[in-house]
């Protein structure tokens, strides 16, 4: 049985994130959200590789950002699923 | 009440918000934009945030306080947007029948919100300069 | 602000009074009278004082906690006569410039004054009763 | 040289105190204050003595009750002094 979101991924055996980004990396990067294409078995560590790949002025983001996923703070090896909504966060400042 | 507000905090609405007769102390923690001599000319600050988590995770925060202290009553609210020197951005209430417990729980939701929440800020100085402050 | 008042306490005026763009942070502590099921029916408290006392030793541990935390802004009210269920009867506020030693001085000021002020309740219950409560 | 109270102690080698009570011992003994003459080698312990011989309900004060002279609070050792204001103080309650 497959999951039921496979008819919205792009192509076979991957699946589609929406990448945002807040503040500082907003900032740099001239944008705060975008979409990534990524193979279906990704982690959040592999969605950072391909956004300093790929991104223009990509290295603002660090090897190893805060990331949250669903809004919920989530280590680099969380697994990713298609539809995720994935945040990187500059060094937190609240308060 | 909104766990994040673009208006500024009214404390007192929040300590009322937790009172009752049946829970003798109240721990209030207010924090304000600082701009003393260490800080620099700061005049004000831009609170962004990632709202839809903020609220949640400070939802989540508030709930495990709530969880560990099952009688204390506890809000908190922070605030977004521009907030001038020395208007409070965060503030914690918390209410229960004993001052221990008023206390820890008003100190592990700081603590917590200060390490959790999705909020940055940019310092604005008296020359129009600026610059994202990250602690 | 005297440290001794006949009126109802204005927690918001002595968190303005503390405050200043050089302390971030800001805690207050409230008591209030409690009425909940393990206080019985309790409708007030008659607080009396022996209030020339009273105001000086308060005097000194505000200037105790002064000592200890010198970058700290301090002060506290007793509220004496009758106080009804729910209102407070004594706050302490602190500003200060980091959370830590807000935190610490508010509950040094309010454990010493627990222990140290000469500071009596006399509960009055629903049914017209009175009782001295001697903790 | 003696001091210069002197003139105002009511016997020659003994001191005059203003007893202060609150609460349930002013309510209790009746008085909320009370002129004590004592030895002028009092303490504050010898003035609980002499008021629990003389006092009408006296038994309310305890053998060793918290006392202040002068507003300030005060061990039972603590040594008199001609015009001392000496409050007993039932157990404290504030805040």
């Amino acid at each position: 049985m497959q999951p039921s979101g496979d008819q919205l991924r792009s192509t076979a055996g991957t699946i589609t994130v929406e990448c945002r980004f807040f503040a500082r990396y907003a900032e740099i990067l001239g944008r705060d959200v975008l979409p990534l294409e990524l193979p279906e078995t990704a982690t959040v560590g592999d969605a950072v590789r391909e956004l300093r790949r790929t991104l223009p002025a990509s290295d603002v983001l660090p090897e190893r950002p805060l990331a949250a996923v669903n809004r919920q703070h989530t280590a680099l090896t969380g697994r990713l699923t298609h539809g995720d909504e994935l945040a990187f966060l500059p060094p937190l400042a609240g308060g | 009440m909104d766990y994040c507000t673009h208006e500024p905090i009214d404390v007192g609405r929040l300590m009322a918000a937790v009172a009752d007769g049946a829970r003798g102390g109240t721990v209030a923690f207010v924090g304000s934009v600082r701009g003393g001599p260490e800080d620099g000319p700061v005049t004000a600050i831009d609170y962004s945030g990632y709202e839809e988590m903020l609220t949640e995770e400070l939802g989540r925060i508030i709930g495990e306080a709530r969880e560990r202290w099952p009688e204390a009553s506890v809000t908190a609210q922070h605030r977004l947007g521009r907030v001038p020197r020395g208007e409070p951005s965060i503030a914690v209430v918390v209410a229960a029948p004993h001052r221990d417990e008023a206390f820890a729980a008003c100190r592990q939701v700081i603590e917590e919100a200060k390490r959790r929440l999705p909020v940055w800020k940019k310092e604005l100085f008296e020359n129009g300069a600026t610059r994202w402050r990250e602690e």
